[in-house]
């Protein structure tokens, strides 16, 4: 019985490999994201995002000469060493095209570094936002459309200053967004000349936070900047704080972005008192409304974190390919760069169809994302657009002026 | 003062219930079966999903549930047992320890597969707190969590010190050998054993998902400082397992307490570190637990 | 026999009887909790004898080899070695003056063959270390030569040299018993404490244990303390023997004195059959009672048996 | 067709790559528990100190971190392994003495104390946010000769430590370690210094799992806390050794490349599932990952590899057997 079933381990594994080969007619981009590993709960939202642009492909002629669009999922677990082994075998085994993603800043580093420069492969990150990603002698063959912490964690602190806000304390999630965010945006809120009453480090997934925040509370600030992420210590810290009126206003980035906030804390409790800065086009935009309508229509939630930025990479990986003309490695990279940068026929979310007569016409196209304009520079990098988001009436993050 | 209860005892006591009851279950384990048993968290993520479906199916409150999840859990647990455990129990430990590992990675990956990965609660909103002498703020759930806690812990007391089945766990985890040889029919103590300690796992899951929300790593996150409460207590000590439950969940809360000068004692980033080094000195200094020599 | 062989080796020269003792206990007591295990103890062991230590259980004779053998420190008094206060001096440093003890339960190295069991006893193998190892495996080979021939030598006197590539966990107990002694026989011993080398020993295997010991301490010069319940055993074997009980000597002199000494008889009838705890066997009442007995029991016998126990891990009852 | 087969070489130069360094691991747990029966569940711990270590050492300047030295990948692998020991002898003196079952749950603390260190002590490790640019022996090569290369010197490493791990194993030193695991008490009373003993056996494992964090991170190229929590450096190295086989080295090196190669091979099968599946195929190869483990257990419950010890020639028995 046992024996039979590692026979039957063994012999699925070797047609696995075989299957490995790629069929005709496909375009196989690699679609590495943490979908085990501590950030979980975030990224099923974001591969459902990332599905949903190559549904659109598909529906709309395919790739190229009406080839399907395939994305081949691969495991980076937030962790450099399974990106590592996650990005050799989209790499070498699928033997992708390009690869969107890998998600935490550190696996997505470790995953460019070790795999993807040296093969030549392109890798489109959607949510690595760490500054050292910029850094990286990478042969242009490393973009992302998430914008780095540094421009984010000063627009913020530009925009909490805007809203009045002279006395803050910080408390922030011991994980590499979060923390780098803490750190810029502390020393952006002082510069300002706002004063920064507590800045403390939170360890992630603890049951209750009330210790800390007490201690925080007790410098008596006007509000508190929370950088977590929503699952594994935002939520409980949002509720701690209200439950025990240590804190009333809050502050906070695109970690906090989903609709289980205000599902789990209620709207009126968080109405007029929260404001989250997110890297996107203006809800209300075209870009944006475009890829909302469709996300929500497939049953999701438009305003979760990142899933706009992870749209863009599917999208963005698609059209680079349809510019370079065939499923060679070596053109994306400089087609990434003309699909994406102005000028051009302005293509949004969705917009597959025009997108493919437009590129066979031989026009110039410029992707306008769900996530921002996206215009990629010498490092790969976009220079963002945040909107702040408060609950609206609505029960929705809406945007706040 | 009035901030110290509020805000670092009172979440301490609540956190230290929940503990103690983990606690419990894995202190048995490793006094009975002899082995570390890393899929306990599981068990505790097991239960409190169980518990969410049962309470969305029939619309009663996560509490009128509890029985029934906890007996269900306690069902999957001994047919883990059954078919992962029992079939390496006359091997070494180790073997044990990396079974309960692979049985780790299998519920958690289970649960994910049924329930996702994304966070859920039983109820939404927040709680407000009675608000007592103007001053000292007592949260409902807090009362009913500690309350259901103390009942549970009770139960146990009555199962070890007045029944058979009970008083044979104890001489168990006491000495398995001198326990064989006095006749005591050790696999009713195991499935006993699996009983007990799964549904308060169950149990502490649903709590704590009561007073946050659950997803499919509340029960591994909880584990590490589980496992400090019951080495606290001493291992195969139940009645040190919920002292020693009660302790970490408090030092971990009061650790940030400013006792010195207006910063926080221990810097915050380091909270969880606290559990940890309790336990490697009580290893150190006290390996039996800290209340060696006291007869429970 | 081979025993002529090494009698070379052996470091001093067995004394003449009736001189000065080997080994002095001064009012040695040890508590556990609230049990006193020993009992101001006092006695004197000669150089060259063999001498037998009988009691019932409880009477703390384990305990005093443990202490004597350094791994329990006493709680007071003093045990004098050459003259020398030995108490609290660990183990192995006991064992490299020449005190060699065994175990009333065989305490083999279970998945290593019988031969090695003995090859792992001698000291100062440069082996040992890693870098004459890896470095000049040569000199280490001459040395395990030796050991070997050494180990050899002691298999076949033993009558074990058939068994010399089991595993030693695949012994019987009274062959495990045998191997016991032959650690002993591995080094250069001064003073050998046997603890109850007879027990579950079946009568044709226990005739020969005599007569090694007896020949081991006539050829060699050991010197023996042997713990024993087969009173015919210890009455072939020893011209003096020490009564203890409930941790105190309560006589000693020549067994047939000892014997028809009524206190020993009635400490044997009335022994306290509860307090077991010191010969770790306490029966598990299921009451909280027992369980100090049981805990005393495991710290005292050497962590052996109850895997959970404080045993040998609590820095308050082991060596430094 | 070429092509694919040209990238399945490749995959198999990295999975042996990963599987190598995870077999450094296993060798140096090995030594700690199939040599000398020390539970360290703190694997992680040391790993980690000995990937920041060299990531501290041959870095370029920066200020983002301490050091960023600059030295050559060499420096680099001694210092890690250097680090790791020293820490792992200041761990071994105040836990050495733990019964195996409580080690293990103090080398686990420890390890996540140490884990927050890194996480927490900005200034020398860069927090969470790790180290960058590490860098990587042979990088210069062109492809595939600079991972062939890093290949190379993977399995050269695993060899030099295998040949010099049997021979400790085969000599006295590994015999008195098997003693000190197979009976403790026995072995003080054979006047071994047991605590001395097993604290070089626990020195000499971490220096080794020093060493493979130190290799680790050269391979990734990068080093952040996230890549020392315990599931897959510390419980997969405890599964690679129990599955190959405890106090066998060739068990040891078997088992690290066998389960990594599961580890890794199952996501290529969960993978084929459709793509409404692209987010559960990964929670199912967790789920198989358990699951072969379980058979493996069930099947092998004493390893693959069982230990060999030395047994006399028949033809080294020169002398005549008494009757």
């Amino acid at each position: 019985m046992k024996k039979t079933m590692i026979a039957a381990a063994a012999a699925a594994a070797a047609l696995a490999l075989n299957g490995a080969v790629a069929t005709a007619g496909e375009v196989k981009v690699g679609s590495a994201a943490a979908v085990t590993g501590p950030i979980a709960e975030l990224v099923v939202a974001i591969v459902n995002a990332r599905n949903l642009a190559a549904t659109h492909v598909n529906e709309q002629g395919g790739l190229l000469g009406g080839d399907t669009y395939t994305l081949v999922p691969g495991d980076s677990q937030c962790d450099p060493k399974a990106a590592v082994d996650a990005g050799a075998k989209l790499v070498n085994v699928e033997q992708v095209v390009a690869i969107i993603g890998a998600n935490c800043s550190g696996a997505t580093n470790g995953m460019a570094q070790s795999v993807s420069i040296p093969a030549g492969v392109v890798m489109l990150s959607d949510t690595a936002t760490a500054p050292s990603i910029s850094e990286l002698d990478d042969n242009d063959l490393v973009f992302r459309v998430a914008t780095s912490d540094d421009l984010h964690g000063r627009t913020l602190a530009q925009r909490a200053w805007d809203h009045g806000y002279r006395k803050l304390a910080v408390t922030y999630a011991t994980d590499d967004y979060n923390s780098g965010f803490a750190e810029v945006f502390a020393a952006a809120f002082t510069a300002l000349g706002g004063t920064i009453t507590g800045n403390e480090a939170h360890e992630p997934n603890k049951a209750s936070y009330r210790a800390e925040l007490a201690t925080l509370a007790g410098a008596e600030p006007d509000g508190l900047v929370l950088f977590a992420y929503y699952g594994s210590s935002g939520i409980t810290i949002l509720r701690n704080s209200l439950e025990n009126a240590l804190f009333g206003k809050f502050l906070g980035a695109d970690g906090m972005m989903d609709n289980s906030v205000i599902e789990q804390i209620g709207a009126d409790n968080l109405r007029g008192n929260i404001m989250l800065s997110q890297p996107a086009s203006a809800t209300g935009s075209p870009p944006y409304e475009a890829f909302a309508a469709a996300f929500e229509a497939t049953g999701n939630a438009p305003d979760a974190p990142f899933v706009a930025h992870s749209y863009d990479v599917s999208f963005l990986a698609a059209l680079a390919i349809e510019k370079a003309g065939s499923a060679d490695r070596g053109a994306i990279s400089a087609a990434l760069r003309e699909v994406a940068n102005a000028p051009g026929t302005v293509i949004l979310p969705g917009e597959w169809a025009k997108a493919k007569a437009a590129i066979a016409a031989g026009e110039d196209i410029n992707y306008e994302g769900a996530s921002g304009p996206i215009e990629f520079d010498e490092k790969g990098d976009v220079t963002g657009t945040y909107t702040l988001n408060g609950v609206g009436d609505d029960g929705t993050w809406t945007p706040v002026m | 003062m009035i901030e110290f209860l509020n805000f670092y005892l009172i979440p301490g006591l609540v956190l230290g219930s929940i503990y103690a009851l983990g606690a419990i279950g894995v202190t048995l384990t490793f006094g009975i079966l002899r082995f570390a048993n890393f899929a306990h968290g599981e068990t505790m993520t097991l239960g409190a999903f169980i518990a969410l479906s049962l309470a969305t199916f029939t619309g009663w409150h996560p509490f009128a549930v509890l029985p029934i999840a906890m007996a269900l859990t306690a069902l999957a647990v001994l047919g883990m047992d059954r078919l992962f455990f029992r079939p390496l129990r006359h091997g070494s430990t180790i073997i044990l320890v990396i079974a309960s590992f692979g049985l780790m990675l299998m519920v958690r990956s289970l649960v994910q597969l049924v329930w996702g990965a994304q966070l859920r609660s039983f109820g939404q909103g927040i709680d407000l707190p009675w608000v007592l002498f103007d001053a000292l703020r007592i949260f409902p759930k807090h009362v009913t969590i500690v309350c259901a806690a103390l009942v549970l812990m009770l139960a146990v007391h009555l199962l070890l010190s007045r029944t058979r089945a009970g008083k044979a766990m104890r001489a168990m985890a006491d000495s398995p050998d001198l326990a064989r040889l006095t006749g005591i029919d050790t696999e009713r103590v195991i499935v006993t054993t699996w009983i007990v300690g799964a549904g308060l796992a169950a149990a502490a899951g649903v709590f704590l998902a009561y007073d946050t929300h659950v997803e499919s790593q509340l029960g591994f996150k909880l584990l590490l400082p589980i496992f400090a409460a019951a080495l606290l207590g001493g291992i195969g000590r139940p009645y040190g397992a919920m002292a020693g439950g009660l302790v970490i969940g408090l030092v971990e809360e009061l650790s940030t307490y400013p006792w010195i000068g207006s910063e926080a004692l221990v810097p915050p980033g380091y909270k969880t570190g606290v559990a940890f080094a309790i336990m490697v000195a009580i290893l150190i200094w006290r390996p039996s637990g800290l209340f060696r020599g006291r007869v429970f | 026999m081979n025993a002529a062989a090494h009698s070379g080796s052996v470091a001093p020269p067995a004394p003449g009887r009736g001189a000065a003792p080997l080994l002095e206990l001064e009012g040695l007591t040890r508590r556990f909790g609230g049990l006193t295990a020993v009992d101001r103890c006092s006695f004197a062991i000669e150089a060259g004898r063999i001498t037998g230590m009988i009691g019932p259980n409880g009477a703390g004779k384990t305990t005093i080899f443990s202490m004597v053998a350094g791994a329990l420190r006493p709680s007071a008094g003093r045990i004098l070695f050459d003259g020398e206060d030995i108490g609290g001096v660990p183990t192995h440093r006991l064992f490299h003056r020449g005190i060699v003890r065994t175990f009333q339960i065989p305490h083999e190295f279970g998945r290593l063959t019988v031969l090695e069991n003995l090859m792992a006893v001698p000291a100062a193998q440069p082996g040992e270390r890693l870098w004459p190892v890896w470095l000049s495996p040569r000199a280490v080979a001459r040395r395990e030569r030796e050991v070997r021939e050494r180990a050899e030598d002691a298999l076949r006197f033993l009558t074990l040299w058939e068994l010399r590539d089991e595993l030693a966990m695949h012994l019987s107990g009274g062959q495990k018993k045998l191997l016991e002694l032959g650690r002993a026989m591995m080094t250069s011993p001064r003073l050998v404490l046997l603890d109850e080398p007879g027990a579950g020993v079946n009568p044709t295997l226990l005739a020969r244990l005599r007569e090694m010991i007896l020949e081991l301490n006539r050829e060699r010069g050991y010197t023996f303390v042997v713990i024993e319940h087969d009173m015919d055993f210890i009455a072939s074997l020893c011209e003096r023997v020490i009564v203890l009980s409930q941790g105190a000597v309560l006589t000693e002199g020549p067994m047939e004195r000892v014997r028809r000494d009524p206190r020993v008889l009635d400490a044997y009838l009335g022994g306290d059959e509860e307090n077991e705890g010191a010969t770790g066997t306490g029966t598990p009442a299921g009451g909280d009672a027992s369980r100090a007995g049981t805990a005393a029991g495991r710290a005292a016998g050497e962590g052996h048996g109850g895997a959970l126990g404080a045993g040998a891990t609590d820095p308050g009852e082991s060596p430094p | 067709m070429e092509q694919q087969l040209y990238g399945i070489f490749l995959y198999g130069v990295f999975l042996l790559t990963m599987g190598g360094i995870y077999a450094v691991l296993t060798l140096g747990l090995n030594i700690q528990w199939g040599f000398t029966g020390l539970f360290n569940a703190g694997v992680a711990g040391f790993f980690a100190i000995g990937a920041y270590t060299t990531a501290i050492v041959t870095s370029a300047a920066s200020e983002r971190h301490l050091g960023g030295y600059g030295l050559p990948v060499a420096a680099g692998l001694v210092a890690a392994m250097v680090a790791s020991a020293v820490i792992a002898w200041g761990v071994g003196r105040i836990c050495i003495r733990l019964r195996a079952d409580y080690l293990a749950i103090a080398t686990l603390g420890i390890a996540e104390i140490f884990r927050l260190v890194l996480k927490n002590e900005v200034w020398a490790t860069n927090g969470p946010r790790g180290i960058s640019l590490i860098p990587k022996p042979f990088e210069h090569l062109p492809e595939p000769w600079n991972q062939v290369g890093m290949l190379l010197l993977v399995f050269a490493v695993v060899a030099v430590l295998y040949v010099l791990l049997e021979r400790a194993r085969r000599s006295p030193w590994g015999r008195v370690m098997a003693a000190i695991r197979e009976n403790e008490a026995a072995a003080r009373a054979a006047g071994k210094d047991v605590e001395r003993l097993r604290i070089e056996a626990f020195v000499l494992g971490a220096a080794l799992m020093g060493l493979g964090g130190a290799l680790m991170a050269h391979h990734i190229k990068f080093i952040e806390p996230n890549a020392a929590e315990p599931v897959s450096a510390t419980f997969l190295v405890w599964v690679m050794l129990v599955i190959g086989g405890a106090a066998n080295n060739r068990g040891a090196v078997f088992g690290a490349i066998l389960i990594w190669t599961i580890w890794s091979t199952a996501e290529i099968l969960s993978a084929r599932l459709p793509p409404e599946w692209a987010v559960k195929s990964a929670y199912l190869r967790i789920f198989l990952v358990g699951l072969a483990l379980q058979i493996i257990l069930q099947r092998f419950p004493g390893g693959i590899f069982r230990e060999r010890r030395f047994r006399t020639a028949p033809s080294s028995s020169t002398r005549e057997q008494p009757p």
